[in-house]
């Protein structure tokens, strides 16, 4: 799927930023098998994985790339933003730690209403030193909210390392005894690894135990956005980082685990015509109507500020 | 009957609005068995115990970001922001998660939520806590913004803003809050977007909001004197922004002065002026006047700050200036 | 001669102010071996060293915090927020501590520095990084607000913000990085709060700002084939505001249009409008006119973002009204 | 002198806010006797005994307390404002935590001109909760600038205790971890640990060791400001702390090691007068000229911002 996403990228189809996660699913599939339905995500704008990775079909995601009027928010929100409030994605931010106080805030109705559910709230290695972060993480802590916080360390924030710009090697994980809130440090590429954490993490909270802080090392295998071919990295890095991507390591495992060979190829050609078909989904869906622009600022469904 | 306080009015619409409705919290620094740095919200951890009123560290972004999320999954935030300088401490969510998040994502959320704060100068609290933003929030698209000018609105626009599903932004003018007036009626409520004619005139009309509403009554009441008819009227919301009184009363009057607490560079008495330069034009008489603060940071001392904010005085003026045209 | 693009002259008139005065420094994220993410501080790490050229981590209260204090002991600092709408992110600086650091000492310090920042939408970067937030700042006295429209001026411009002792908001419109113009002089050098007329007219008066001034141009060139004459004001800067050059237009045409990206609740032509209404009333044939973005966030798809920002037509709409009032 | 501005309160000539420090005077001294007359000392709100500390003379701070012409600000910026910049006091501020990044600024600007000077930042235990906290450390440590962070714990925000809205222990040094930062835990009750920790700070600073982070813990022996008894307070913990007032300990150490009696005496003598002359100085001021109104907005003296 991100590599289809990247294909219609090249083919300027796709205007505006946008970021893949090429190189990072196996954080958001090892969350999205562990999490219960009705939990909730919060991303960033480096959300398409995490938002697939709840069962949000699709056609509608690759439509809002396309600015479409079937995409998952009608074209309004873009790549930077999916939301799928009945998938439990509670939306996708694009301003750096912004989202860390608000899934604090949701962890905190979920334990007022004790409904069980938890928050969990992803984010990257450069989010670290924004102060948002260090509030939400105090918060979370002080109020025992059903939160974990999961740190994917891709090594970089846009084009600088982010060992150039921080106080400590690992960037959430050495910071999460400030808090008093236990942590993890896990390898972002098995999603093995990633399930086991997040079911223990997910269980403490659901039962009381309050935050945990994961903190994920993997690695983007593309630039930063669609503008950015990456070539600040050393190409040694790139490449051992590339013999790490989690999907053929992954196939290993399973193969080695005595998963056929066939059984894979058909998972594999499933999911190749699920991306075309919803390529073409997408691609079909209209330009929006004009009608959108003045819809839903307000919960009664139009914009007024004045009469 | 007992009059009441501006103060009091805090406490009792907001404990007025979490006794009908469960899922009203009430969260923000000190405001629990404190009862808030300006004593507004005594009682109320009292009545409704620590999990419905919770003090929180000095977070400003983690208020406002808990309160957005806790919204968005079903409850019904009230937030206090001690002064309504810190707003600069957490503005991110005010002008780019709270009011974005329902348009972004096609209408899929609400936020009903209440961001207080107490608002305005005139007190001797020197540059950073003396300011009147409300122009700050009315620049921003998605906010709802209130700032009620006696005790009864206070209890009636909070049960409005409570109830609302959308965001709301309640401004407190610190320089009020000791003022009193005549109680609320039980379970009051007043309407979001109306504003009150609290002076009827016909020479000029001053268009005032919070705390300029009873310098503009005074005003009022002094030109009285030299017989020139004053209408006043309280906008109570800038958002929603009900011209249409405004514009009622301009066309009785042919003349309007509009008095505002922010600076004048950029507050909120530009929107209104131009939208009557522009749909009320041919209404007018004269030019139209705008008495705000002055283009600088709030001096400490009493006698400078009087210099900079609107005062009863510099409304008689430019009334005079406006009826003499 | 070759032609500068906007984004070239950005590095072009840092990099001859860093040439100039030694105690230029500039810091943000990305600035220095990427050349930022607009491309337009490229070369500045190479000419200057990293001492001079420094990336921050993603810390925006941290990276005008340090302008501030260097400011005040002797540097001068140029910061760079990446996007407008995170100035959200340290609005407690521009709007609390920078603008009124001065002012609150009795005079005691300066604070010679420069927030650059990519301002306003077009680019379908959806809604919390395509705002247009020249209002925001202009809100704050005490900050001086710059928004160029040309590669020239952005030299030009940059060079008096830099050389200012006063705190200076430098807009960078995204929308006009790709754009090109006639190369500034050597040591060119716009002085702050002058605004230029930049297409002579007769019939109406549009006022703009960075933007909306290729907007206005456009329309202009429409509204002749018409036979209507519209006179072009380029503000260039918001603080300080030339409005003696807008009332001298004013008094040419008898007519204003106000073009404007940010919205039009609270948007900085109210101010404007206002003062028109107000000094300018005996000048104005016909009622005053904004065209500012519509008060939604900005929607993500070309097609409703078009609908949201003022276009030609919606300027051309607006001044024909005029013209046939 | 801080009792006589409590004096002066309470016959309600000062209106406003003010925020006393009578209790944690040993940490200003400690500081300012330790500090280069050219390091740049950065309060809160809470800075009169910062301000004097550094030698500003009593009768202007007492002056803008009182809003008078001969304030130190002529009046224009009040109790929670005090600067002088001639005494390396480049402020106090009242948001609280925006300071912490403006003290990294100066300290990046000493060690850009190679000036040797050393930013020294005071601040509450509250004020670790906020975010700018966090930036500022991280940035401070990153940069290696020369700058001093002291956090005067007295144990209390405004109202609420420290402990009831915090993840840790000791707000400040148990976070040090978090930036690598050198951290001393000290006793902010006496003035000679004070001293000893100033001096080993400021010169590993002095030197380009970088920062240091103290934590001071102490107690507010008033209210949080004016308005407040300080009721909140249980009267055990009062009690317990008011006997360790640092003034009286002081005195009695000093005595043990020798000072006459009669010096002791004749300081207290002096310094009773110094008060008592300023207080008559200050309370002599004029109302500040309503000319200073428009002024010094700008840096050319005014405050014009149109034509
Ligand atoms: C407050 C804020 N500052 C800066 C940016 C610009 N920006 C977007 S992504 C990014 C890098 C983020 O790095 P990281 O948290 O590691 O996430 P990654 O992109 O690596 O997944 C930056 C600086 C932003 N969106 N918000
Ligand atoms: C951003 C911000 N939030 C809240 C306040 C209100 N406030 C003033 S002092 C204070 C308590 C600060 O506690 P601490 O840092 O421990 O300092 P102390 O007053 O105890 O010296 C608070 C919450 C403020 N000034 N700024
Ligand atoms: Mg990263
Ligand atoms: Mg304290």
């Amino acid at each position: 799927f991100e590599k289809r996403a990247y294909d219609l990228f090249l083919q300027n189809l796709v205007k505006g930023t946008s970021h893949l996660s090429l190189g990072q699913e196996a954080i958001a599939a090892g969350f999205g098998v562990a999490m219960r339905p009705d939990d909730y995500t919060f991303a960033t704008y480096r959300g398409h994985a995490h938002t697939l990775a709840r069962g949000v079909p699709m056609t509608p995601v690759l439509a809002e790339l396309l600015g479409r009027e079937n995409g998952l928010m009608a074209g309004k929100g873009g790549s930077m933003h999916l939301t799928s409030v009945q998938h439990g994605v509670m939306g996708s931010y694009a301003i750096i730690g912004a989202h860390l106080p608000i899934a604090c805030g949701a962890a905190w109705s979920a334990m007022y209403r004790d409904s069980g559910q938890v928050a969990v709230c992803f984010f990257g290695d450069g989010t670290t030193n924004i102060g948002a972060f260090h509030e939400a993480l105090n918060f979370a802590v002080v109020w025992n909210l059903p939160v974990v916080f999961v740190c994917e360390n891709n090594q970089y924030m846009e084009y600088t390392p982010i060992s150039a710009v921080t106080a400590v090697k690992n960037p959430a994980a050495d910071r999460a005894s400030a808090y008093n809130l236990p942590s993890m440090l896990v390898d972002g590429n098995d999603p093995d690894e990633m399930y086991d954490a997040a079911t223990s993490a997910l269980a403490k909270a659901r039962t009381g135990g309050g935050p945990t802080l994961i903190e994920a090392s993997t690695y983007r295998h593309g630039g930063h956005s669609r503008a950015d071919p990456g070539k600040y990295r050393p190409q040694g890095e790139v490449d051992a980082w590339l013999a790490r991507d989690p999907l053929p390591a992954y196939r290993s495992r399973l193969l080695m685990f005595g998963v056929a060979e066939e059984t894979l190829a058909d998972i594999e050609h499933a999911a190749m015509e699920a991306v075309e078909l919803a390529t073409a989904e997408a691609k079909a869906g209209a330009v929006p109507s004009v009608d959108l622009v003045l819809a839903d600022v307000w919960a009664d469904g139009g914009s007024s500020w004045r009469n | 009957m007992a009059q009441l306080t501006f103060r009091q009015a805090v406490a009792r619409g907001i404990a007025q609005e979490m006794r009908r409705d469960n899922n009203v919290v009430f969260l923000g620094e000190d405001i629990g068995a404190a009862g808030g740095v300006f004593k507004a919200t005594g009682g109320l951890l009292d009545e409704f115990g620590p999990t419905r009123v919770r003090d929180t560290p000095i977070s400003e972004q983690a208020i406002l970001g808990a309160a957005m999320g806790a919204a968005m999954t079903g409850l019904r935030p009230v937030a206090e922001i001690m002064f309504s300088d810190f707003l600069a401490c957490c503005w991110d969510y005010l002008a780019n998660e709270i009011p974005k998040m329902r348009y972004m994502t096609g209408g899929q959320v609400r936020l009903p939520l209440v961001v207080r704060t107490a608002n305005g100068g005139g007190l001797g609290f020197g540059a950073q806590h003396s300011q009147a933003v409300e122009n700050w929030a009315f620049a921003v698209p998605g906010l709802k913004v209130v700032a009620p000018a006696t005790p009864s609105d206070v209890v009636g626009l909070m049960a409005a803003a409570v109830r609302s599903d959308d965001p709301v932004v309640f401004f407190e003018h610190k320089g009020l809050f000791a003022s009193k007036g005549p109680p609320a009626p039980d379970d009051h409520l007043v309407p979001l977007g109306e504003a009150a004619v609290v002076r009827p005139g016909q020479d000029v009309t001053l268009v005032a909001l919070a705390s300029t509403v009873p310098v503009a009554l005074g005003a009022a009441r002094e030109l009285d004197r030299d017989g020139i008819s004053v209408e006043v009227v309280d906008l109570r919301c800038l958002v929603p922004l009900d011209m249409r009184t405004v514009l009622e009363s301009v066309r009785r009057t042919s003349r309007l002065v509009v008095v505002e607490e922010n600076p004048y560079q950029g507050g909120w008495g530009g929107t209104v002026a131009g939208i009557v330069a522009d749909e009320g034009f041919e209404l007018l008489d004269a030019p139209i006047k705008r008495v705000a603060s002055a283009c600088v940071p709030l001096p400490f001392a009493d006698r400078l700050e009087d210099e900079v904010i609107p005062t009863v005085a510099k409304v008689c003026d430019a009334v005079r200036r406006l009826a003499a045209y």
